[in-house]
């Protein structure tokens, strides 16, 4: 990846962020453009946070949680979903890149899919990117 | 400015002028967006409206914009932002309360610590007015001190006088050295038509504003609670107004931003501490109209307020300055 | 009644039973003989199967257990032996002087540093030179220097004296003498471990004879960062990294031949996959291999460790009997020769050889125990039966850990708790005074005070320091606007280290402290401790993680890996600028226990809750009790089942304090950690009781197969139906003459990917059973690996020495059953050692089905909000040193809700949750979290938004403005972000903490 | 019907029913104003015709205005804006018996070129609700209700996301952060708006496209799932943003992910204060 | 051309924690010859700004005579306010003004001075205190009433202490009821109650006070009550200012702009206005 890129990540205390610690544990290798906030819940996550990362200038913003079923708090998740829902529907709505804002579900066992996420992403950001650039 | 000095141009000769005089220049005039008439920077004089109602804004944001960077603040100092003045600009079609409206805030922006940016733009831009024929239903300039066809705050003044011909009036030196010598010197007849125009113009202007002699007297009157019940406390009517010109200056990231404010909000007042002299609604609604009609003429000598209308005609709730300033002595006295 | 519990060794065991004990309330006297606690564990490079690393997570419960008020802990010292009293016993302790005082001691190395005497480092298996006043390892608990009174110069020959003129605290004590105390106890649990087979007594393997020779436990000490090589592996003779390592399985274990280690080690085999993973990720082109006989991945998630270090890290498996390890002269290099299954002679050369060692028992322990009165077995081994774990035989001596057989590191924690809570018995009672609480500290008020952030930026050994520019993140962290102080540190986690940090703290007088380290959840509590005896309010601390989720991830970009270093410290200091102090709430415990399934984890649960004193609300969902050792007649080791299962439902049924739901279901389950509320179904009826913990026994059931034509051929059965048939003489046997054992029936392979641990147990159990009366039985054993661990090791050979035949097949090609007619089969399989398909007819096939978990263990877990593995089992929160805890504090799990297990380890780890959940019950009050909502009641509308999503009921509207009940505020922050007016904030992640954390992402 | 509304207002008025009552009167250039009636003589001030466009319950959680506390008001609402009364409602804004509601038959409001507001051509609710109100007033309007295809949204969600953000942008560029849209609202009725709250600051207060572009987001946002579609906001902008698009979009994403549709029930929540375990997953990465 | 708007540079040399939520910053500023032009008078203010967080308005501290730095006394309320406080020596803030008015020093020359401040309010007061203790023997009697809510709350204890030793000044200190200790030897009670107690000539005196507004409320009719004449009377206000020009429109109090026109007022000036003041 050429262009180093700014993406925020915010991550449950309880599945994402112990998903990115066993990725870590696992050496399960990704990207280094991302830079995590840890949350107790997904559902901590202010939709402003999200806005708010944009207007500062983050090239993208990723959201992750417990798996719907697995949240700590229950149901955090399950209105995190609906929230994110909402706002990336609106994002589009406005033409904002959608490449530029993710939701995964990582759970604490599940280094792997951390690591492939977190790849995924800085592909589809540096993507959007790119296509904004050209225009 | 006699009447010795105005000319006389047919509309297609007018618009060559002006096209060519404007080569190089940004131009700004009116023109119509969904509908509406607005000032807008336009790509050339072919854009313009030569015909259109009261506009939604006035000309006051190109020389007090929303927002303008005043300066960044870096890790080797500050870096103070100039407005682009590098380039000339001229208004197009600015109506007399809009360019008077200009002289207004001059007193303020251009007076003691004067305004770099106000000034600069100010400056490098050239105000071609054009006289209103007709006054709009919520214009009430006369009460003011204005006129539709008044041409204070112009460079050079425009005006219809039919047959597609138009009067010119270089107002100042600059709007003279701008434009030269254009046109034949306008006839006898011409002059009586212009004035017969004038008259009837200021005619169709049919509100009129009673301001009262001693408004301060009426300060703590429970009237001002009342006019105010209805307001919405929104930036409708001050973002509009032509004259008003309070700002904040905020930090966005490393840039330090002046941006306009209203005594409308909540939080105009309002101190971090929490504390707020002007806390309710009706404080504030009274602060816009003593602002204008008070203190303004106490500190600058004039009205702060050149009744182009536009704060009743676009209030959501059609709040009514005129009734209310002019109902102050019958309703509003103690 | 002598209310304090001596626990002797202070490995991992002696050390869990400490805490428990420590947790109940009882005061604890720890005897360890080394001059540090953590055992073997500390010296350990990383653990399996998770490849945490060993020490960042022993380090946090050595300091635990240090900075206990209840805990003496006696280093350098030994029982020398118990004498029993009328109300517990009298230890003699013998304290061998250290030279050096420990309380003055800071740690500070300067006595080592310019100590003359250079002697082999024990620590470091002698590899490597210390000096002769040495502390073990960096993080070594208590952090004491001690002189070596057999090389030092001024002991021996009143020399030198360097050490004394250097100490800066004037620690040195020449004079020091070995001190004997007399120490009355209440009860006394054995922890004092096993020891390493030394193979100097196998000279075949060369060991001690070639350089490049070492032993499994040297060679953690070349993985570990901290160790000799500081974590680059390289062979002794030339220090150059090996490109091809071998791991020789079975070293001094499962040996007949030399006689007395005929059992299983137990864990060497998955100790081996861990080293030889770690060893692969050293280089991309070192190779590893590892020489077994069967490999022994029977733990949770062992065999996808197995497979993954096949698959991603090219581990190469050999299973073989090795015959010999010659050295090549002049390059040092190895010859392994070892003989192929199908009985060829091979050679092939490797840099390192490494010897997995299996544990004994070291001669002189025996001496201490008998002396009370304890058997030892021929092994020297303290073995309890099988259904008294940790049990001794003699009253108020428990044994724990490797002393009573080989285990790994989370069996012995389960049998440390088992011990403690078995200790704890008449030590602790629900209507006990409350015990003396730590005198409420008073946090100087540093609002006032500037910013001030101290950074700390951790090497974790090369884990960070490898890949991420620590000093430069140090000297950036500097740079930072209100960081007045910033450093590295080698361990921030080690006890010299967050004594350093408190005495930085209170030199700079430092008011927020950010750790860039490891994950905060693992770490964050540590750190928290030492900004509190520092005299800072805990939560003025914010940890980011430059190691899991930076160093360990971004190995091949140190660059950005560094800049990405250095903007997440930025990030967190963003953070702590705006941190405030917290504080906890108290609320009181419900002093009962909830206790779901009534088979035998439940019943050994709840009796040792009960035995306790503590009333306990036991729910069993059949109408009778028992569960699945109602279908088990007798036990590996001998021990009638029926009569013990009677034994102990009795007992239950007969106890005082347990009150018994049968044919109950649970409705709903409310509340938290010594607070829950459960509603019961018991019919129609609901009942609901109130508790302070849950322990989870739900258990599991025998997986139901539809492989090899079971349930369509009576002459098709399980392992535990053959039992029935043998113990029921089942006229079934005169027919059959040919019996086939099928093991690992649709486990170990796709969905089921795991082992279901007892199979292997059973089928040996049952051809003793069956020769022992039937000798001229034809039993075939169709296996993959026989996974007999442990002690049951001699009960294998025992039943290859039946005549029974051992058939090893692949995954890949599974036994193939042809069906002549009913009680007739051929079974085609191919033989590994003849290379080719043997066609074997049989009359019986009896098939090792394995455990599923239950169906309903998913409802269960939602109620209690805890997690399943991707099996099915629950998932504790840490699998090696929380077994039986779950991350929702107290929740337990023990049996085989856990996951598969024998019965003696069910029993086990039921004590084990009952010792835990004993921490809960014993105390009065518990300290509940501070992070919690808050509303702003100037913003506040009252829309009740915040209410509508708050899971727990935490917010009502009260005056139209919204209310937090802290106590159930489990601080989520889910209402935070509901809210739209900004009015309620989550306290240690409020608006303005978190966006203040980003913001500092893009200046 | 305006005597009655009088008649009404008169009545509740004198026997102290309503100590306020808020209605629509007209200034003296004949335009329709918000009218605060204390007395009641005062009742001659009202009026009633097509112009009747605001929805007074903005008005209701005005706390410069009306204190609820100090007695009951009485409200004029059209069917829409019962809407958002019930939303308040369910929101704990206002509380049921703290006003009485005269509903008024509205057989479509009128914009100032005499036609008919786009709202009012597929407005399901000309005749307020008889359980809902305390009085209605003017005869039931029978008509059929034009299906809204929310064709407005759809035009947008048509284009290239690069010519949304142009089209936005054109609109944005013009906001003048007047607050126009969000002082009418009935539903914006916090203590202190978000947008100016500047620790942390989440949106600058300067009019610039960027800066507009995140307010309308968050003003969008914070109305999805509770917005009625009075329209009031589209109204009230004096630069001709077409805001009720923007907050049709997002009661179009709530009526085809949640199947809810805000204003229909005083005790219905916003949709994302509820879930159902098999919401939708498309968008998760 | 200099624009209004934008601040020079100045070096924060000390901070000074004067209660747990007033810090006094020590300021130079950088350009060394703005420094030593920087010429103000006792009862202006400037405005200083922190980059990301903002400008606010604080009434300069330290007086004309201290030559070479400038002193602001901070409280911790704010965005801007709390960016002040996270500020470490060294750092670099803008400096705008001097702006406003100030006290008529040359006016209470010969005659009696009375200083009343209440919490954060001394800052004002203590300009012009050092202005006069600088020139001392220009005044007769000098008394200080200055009250707080707790003792931690007092601002610059040491120069309380200073005044209150060195003999030809009286200095009375009051806490707010409630928030005094066992220990505390001062006075008890609101200012304005405190200085009600006390007979003080009116004749040549002059009155000054600053504090919050509900206190300068009080205290102007506790004077009022003692026979000052409102011209006798100089209060300091506080408005919330953005430009200190007189051009951003939030300041005024009727026609007068507080960052032009004052913020020094005599009672007078500001009568009619006093409900858009307090």
């Amino acid at each position: 990846m050429e262009k180093k890129l700014k993406i925020v990540g915010f991550l449950c205390n309880w599945c994402s962020y112990a998903g990115a610690d066993l990725a870590g544990v696992s050496r399960f290798q990704y990207p280094a453009d991302i830079r995590v906030i840890r949350v107790p819940c997904s559902g901590r996550v202010n939709p402003l946070f999200i806005l708010k990362c944009f207007q500062e200038g983050a090239d993208g913003v990723l959201v992750s949680g417990c798996h719907p079923g697995d949240c700590h708090y229950q149901e955090g998740n399950y209105y995190t979903r609906r929230r994110m829902m909402m706002l990336k529907d609106l994002f589009c709505f406005f033409g904002i890149d959608k490449r530029r804002f993710h939701i995964s579900w990582v759970s604490a066992s599940e280094g792997k899919k951390w690591a492939d996420v977190v790849t995924a992403v800085v592909e589809d950001v540096g993507a959007a990117l790119r296509g904004s650039e050209k225009q | 400015m006699s009447f010795g000095e105005k000319t006389v141009l047919g509309k297609d000769e007018l618009f060559r002028i002006l096209k060519s005089i404007s080569e190089g220049c940004e131009i700004i005039g009116p023109v119509m967006e969904d509908g509406k008439p607005y000032f807008r920077p336009v790509e050339g004089v072919e854009d313009v409206a030569w015909d259109f109602d009261t506009t939604v804004n006035g000309i006051k944001e190109f020389f007090f914009p929303r927002r303008s960077v005043l300066y960044e603040q870096t890790n080797d100092g500050i870096r103070p932002f100039d407005p682009e003045t590098d380039k000339k600009r001229i208004v197009l079609f600015s109506r007399p309360c809009d360019a008077r409206a200009l002289t207004i805030t001059d007193r303020l922006f251009m007076g003691e610590n004067q305004d770099r940016v106000y000034g600069a733009l100010r400056a490098n831009t050239v105000v071609v007015g054009l006289s209103c024929e007709k006054a709009g239903p919520h214009c009430f300039c006369l009460s003011v001190g204005g006129s539709p066809f008044g041409t204070e705050g112009m460079d050079v003044s425009i005006t219809a006088v039919g047959d597609d011909e138009y009067v010119l009036d270089m107002v100042t030196d600059r709007g003279k050295a701008f434009f030269g010598n254009r046109g034949r010197k306008a006839d006898s007849k011409r002059l009586q038509e212009f004035e017969t125009l004038k008259k009837r113009a200021e005619e169709s202007v049919e509100r009129t504003m009673r301001i009262p002699k001693d408004l301060p007297s009426a300060f703590e009157s429970d009237y001002w609670k009342e006019v105010s019940a209805a307001c919405l406390k929104c930036g409708v009517c001050t973002y509009l107004c032509p004259t008003c010109h309070c700002f904040d200056i905020v930090d966005e990231g490393f840039y330090r931003v002046r941006c306009w404010d209203t005594c409308s909000f909540d939080t105009f007042s309002r101190m971090a501490s929490g504390e707020d002299p002007r806390k309710d609604k009706y404080m504030r609604y009274r602060q816009r109209v003593y602002h204008k009609f008070s203190y303004y003429k106490e500190n600058f000598g004039v009205y702060g307020c050149v009744g182009c209308g536009r704060c009743t005609k676009h209030c959501p709730v059609k709040t009514d300055i005129v009734e209310i300033v002019s109902s102050v002595d019958e309703k509003g006295m103690p | 009644m002598n209310k304090r519990v001596l626990v002797i060794g202070g490995g991992i065991g002696g050390v869990q039973a400490g805490l428990d004990l420590a947790g109940m309330g009882i005061k604890v006297t720890l005897v360890e003989e080394k001059p540090n606690i953590g055992g073997r564990m500390a010296q350990l490079d990383k653990t399996f199967p998770t490849n945490d690393c060993s020490t960042c997570i022993l380090s946090p419960k050595l300091l635990e257990l240090a900075s206990s008020p209840d805990v003496d802990i006696y280093t350098c010292a030994s029982v020398e032996g118990i004498v029993k009293t009328e109300d517990g016993f009298v230890a003699r302790i013998k304290k061998r002087a250290r030279f050096v005082d420990e309380k003055k001691c800071t740690a500070c190395g300067l006595c080592a540093q310019k100590c003359p005497v250079k002697v082999p480092d024990p620590f470091n298996k002698n590899i490597t030179m210390s000096k002769c006043i040495r502390i073990p390892y960096a993080q070594a608990v208590p952090a004491v220097y001690m002189i070596d009174r057999e090389h030092c110069l001024r002991l021996l020959e009143g020399k030198c004296g360097v050490c004394e003129k250097v100490c800066p605290a004037g620690a040195i004590d020449y004079e020091q003498q070995d001190e004997i105390k007399e120490l009355s106890v209440g009860a006394v649990i054995v922890a004092t471990g096993a020891e390493e087979f030394t193979p100097r007594i196998r000279p075949e393997y060369g060991y001690g004879i070639y350089e490049n020779v070492v032993t499994s436990i040297e060679y953690e000490r070349f993985l570990s960062a901290s160790g000799p090589t500081n974590g680059h592996i390289v062979r002794p003779s030339d220090q150059k990294e090996p490109k091809r390592v071998a791991f020789i399985q079975c070293v001094g274990s499962r040996d007949v031949a030399s006689g007395e280690l005929g059992y299983c080690s137990s864990f060497c085999c998955m100790q081996a996959t861990k080293d030889a993973v770690v060893t692969c990720e050293h280089g991309p082109n070192i190779r590893s291999t590892i020489f077994y006989i069967d490999i022994r991945a029977y733990g949770k998630d062992f065999d996808r460790f197995v497979d993954r270090a096949k698959t991603e890290h090219g581990v190469e498996y050999k299973r073989s009997r090795i015959s010999g390890i010659i050295e090549s002269p002049d390059t040092k290099n190895l010859v392994v020769r070892y003989i192929t299954p199908d009985g060829a002679l091979k050679d092939e050369e490797f840099d390192l050889v490494v010897l997995s060692v299996g544990l004994r028992m070291p001669d002189g322990l025996g001496g201490l125990l008998e002396g009370i009165g304890v058997k030892l077995d021929a092994y020297g081994f303290c073995r309890s039966g099988a259904f008294s774990p940790g049990d001794t035989g003699v009253d108020g001596v428990y044994v724990c850990g490797t002393v009573t057989g080989p285990m790994d590191i989370p069996e012995t924690v389960v049998s440390a708790s088992a011990a403690a809570s078995l200790a704890a018995r008449g030590l602790v009672s629900p209507d006990r005074e409350p015990l003396g609480k730590a005198a409420d500290r008073k946090e100087p008020d540093t609002s006032g005070s500037p910013i001030a952030v101290g950074v700390v930026v951790c090497r974790c050994g090369t884990n960070i320091a490898s890949v991420v520019d620590v000093p430069s993140v140090v000297e950036y962290a500097a740079s930072i606007p209100n960081v007045t102080f910033s450093e590295e540190l080698l361990y921030a986690c080690s006890q010299d280290s967050i004594r350093h940090i408190i005495n930085k703290i209170r030199e700079h007088g430092l008011n927020r402290v950010v750790v860039a380290s490891c994950s905060p959840r693992t770490h964050e509590a540590l750190f928290q401790k030492g900004l509190e005896q520092a005299g800072l309010n805990k939560y003025l601390l914010q940890m980011t993680n430059i190691r899991d989720q930076c160093s360990w991830v971004h190995r091949d970009t140190p660059d950005r890996a560094t800049e990405k270093a250095k903007e997440l410290v930025r990030m967190a200091v963003g953070k702590a600028r705006h941190l405030t102090p917290l504080h906890e709430r108290y609320s009181d415990v419900k002093k009962d226990c909830l206790v779901i399934g009534g088979g035998l984890a439940g019943m050994m649960a709840a009796l040792d809750v009960a035995d306790n004193g503590f009333v306990v609300h036991l729910i069993e969902q059949e109408s009778f009790l028992g569960g699945n050792l109602l279908k088990i007649k007798s036990l590996l080791t001998g021990e009638d089942v029926a009569s013990a299962v009677e034994r102990i439902v009795k007992r239950v049924l007969e106890h005082p304090k347990i009150e018994l739901f049968l044919n109950t279901d649970i409705a709903g389950i409310e509340g938290y950690v010594g607070n829950f509320t459960t509603k019961l179904l018991t019919g129609d009826r609901e009942t609901s009781v109130e508790h302070g913990a849950v322990i989870v026994a739900t258990g599991a059931r025998e997986h139901v197969t539809e492989s090899y034509g079971y349930r369509t051929d009576p002459y098709v059965v399980t392992g535990r139906e053959f039992e029935t048939i043998l113990e029921k003489k089942n006229p079934l046997l005169k027919y059959v003459k040919r019996i086939a054992m099928i093991q690992c029936v649709d486990s170990r392979e796709g969905e089921r990917n795991y082992c279901s641990r007892v199979c292997c147990s059973q089928a040996v159990k049952n051809i003793l059973r069956l020769k022992e009366r039937y000798p001229e039985k034809t039993v075939y054993v169709l296996y993959r690996d026989m996974r007999t661990y442990g002690l049951r090791e001699p009960y294998y050979t025992a039943a290859r020495e039946t005549g029974a035949l051992f058939l090893r097949y692949d995954a890949s090609r599974k036994p193939v059953v042809e069906k002549i007619e009913q009680g007739s089969f051929i079974i085609d399989v191919f033989d590994k050692i003849l290379q080719e398909t043997v066609r074997l007819p049989v009359q019986l096939l009896v098939l090792g089905v394995g455990i599923d978990p239950l169906d309903t263990n998913d409802r269960v877990a939602k109620m209690l909000k805890v997690p399943l593995t991707q099996d099915g089992f629950f998932s504790e929160a840490h699998v090696k040193l929380r077994p039986v805890d779950f991350s929702t504090e107290g929740v337990f799990v023990c049996g085989m809700a856990h996951g598969p297990k024998h019965t003696d380890e069910s029993i086990a780890q039921a004590l084990a949750a009952a010792a835990r959940a004993l921490t809960i019950l014993t105390r009065d009050r518990i300290r509940s979290q501070a992070y919690s909502a808050s509303v702003d009641e100037a913003l506040c509308t009252g829309c009740g938004t915040c209410a509508e999503v708050c899971a727990y009921g935490a917010i009502e509207i009260d005056k139209e403005k919204a209310r937090v009940n802290e106590l159930l505020c489990k601080g989520c922050g889910t209402c935070t972000a509901a809210c739209f007016s900004g009015a309620i904030d989550l306290s240690g992640f409020t608006n303005k903490q978190i966006v203040k954390e980003f913001e500092e992402l893009f200046i | 019907m305006i005597g009655k509304i009088r008649e009404a207002a008169k009545r509740m008025l004198d026997d102290g029913t309503v100590r306020l009552f808020l209605g629509y009167g007209k200034n003296g250039l004949g335009d329709t104003v918000p009218v605060f009636l204390k007395h009641k003589e005062d009742v001659e001030a009202l009026y009633w015709d097509e112009t009747c466009r605001y929805n007074l319950t903005r008005y209701l959680t005005d706390r410069d205005v009306i204190c609820l506390e100090e007695g009951p008001v009485g409200v004029i609402v059209k069917g829409c804006d019962q809407k958002s009364l019930k939303v308040l409602i369910s929101e704990k804004q206002v509380e049921r018996d703290e006003i009485r509601i005269v509903g008024v038959v509205c057989s479509g409001m009128k914009d100032d070129n005499e036609e008919i507001l786009s709202k009012c051509g597929t407005c399901d609710s000309w005749n307020p609700d008889e359980t809902f109100c305390d009085i209605v007033i003017g005869q039931t309007v029978e008509r059929k209700i034009e299906e809204d295809e929310y064709s407005d949204v759809e035009e947008v969600e048509a284009l290239d996301p690069a010519q949304r953000e142009k089209l936005w942008g054109k609109y944005f560029d013009r906001c003048l952060r007047c607050y126009a849209c969000r002082n009418v609202c009935p539903l914006c009725y916090c203590k202190e708006c978000i947008l100016e709250q500047n620790d942390p600051e989440w949106v600058p207060p300067s009019a610039s496209k960027e800066n507009n572009f995140y307010f309308h987001i968050i003003r969008a946002y914070h109305l999805t799932g509770r917005c009625t579609d009075c329209g009031e906001c589209e109204r009230a902008c004096p630069v001709g943003i077409p805001l009720r698009t923007i907050n049709r979009k997002m009661i179009k994403a709530v009526k085809d992910g949640f199947d809810f549709v805000a204003g229909k029930d005083p005790e219905a929540r916003s949709p994302l204060t509820r879930f159902r375990r098999d919401d939708r997953e498309d968008f998760i990465t | 051309m200099k624009d209004s708007l934008v601040p020079d540079p100045a070096r924060i040399e000390d901070i000074r924690n004067e209660t747990p939520d007033v810090v006094t910053l020590r300021l130079v500023f950088e350009d060394r010859g703005k420094m030593e032009t920087f010429s103000f008078r006792a009862g202006q203010f400037v405005e200083l700004s922190v980059p990301k967080a903002g400008e606010s308005t604080f009434c300069i501290a330290s007086a004309p005579s201290d030559r070479g730095y400038i002193e602001c006394s901070v409280k911790k309320v704010g965005r801007v306010t709390e960016a002040v406080h996270m500020l470490e020596p060294g750092g670099i803030v803008g400096i705008r003004g001097p702006y406003g008015n100030f006290f008529p020093i040359e006016a209470m020359k010969g005659g009696n001075v009375l200083f009343i401040g209440g919490g954060i309010g001394l800052v004002p007061l203590r300009s012009l205190i050092r202005e006069v203790l600088s020139a001392r023997s220009d005044f007769k009697r000098l008394s200080v009433v200055y009250g707080a809510r707790s003792e931690r709350d007092l601002v610059y204890k040491d120069e309380l202490d200073e005044w209150r030793t060195r003999g030809d000044m009286e200095v009375v200190l009051a806490l707010d009821p409630g928030g005094e200790m066992e220990d505390w030897k001062g006075e008890v009670g609101y200012v304005p109650s405190v200085l009600e107690k006390r007979t003080i000539e009116t004749k040549d005196c002059t009155a000054v006070t600053c504090g919050p507004p509900v206190m300068i409320k009080r205290v102007l009719g506790v004077l009022d009550g003692m026979g000052f004449c409102s011209s006798q009377v100089y209060t300091t206000l506080e408005m919330k200012m953005k430009c200190g020009i007189g051009k951003c429109g939030r300041c005024n109090i009727g026609p007068l702009y507080v960052c032009k026109d004052g913020p020094v007022f005599t009672y007078e000036r500001i009568k009619e206005f006093t409900e858009e003041i307090f």
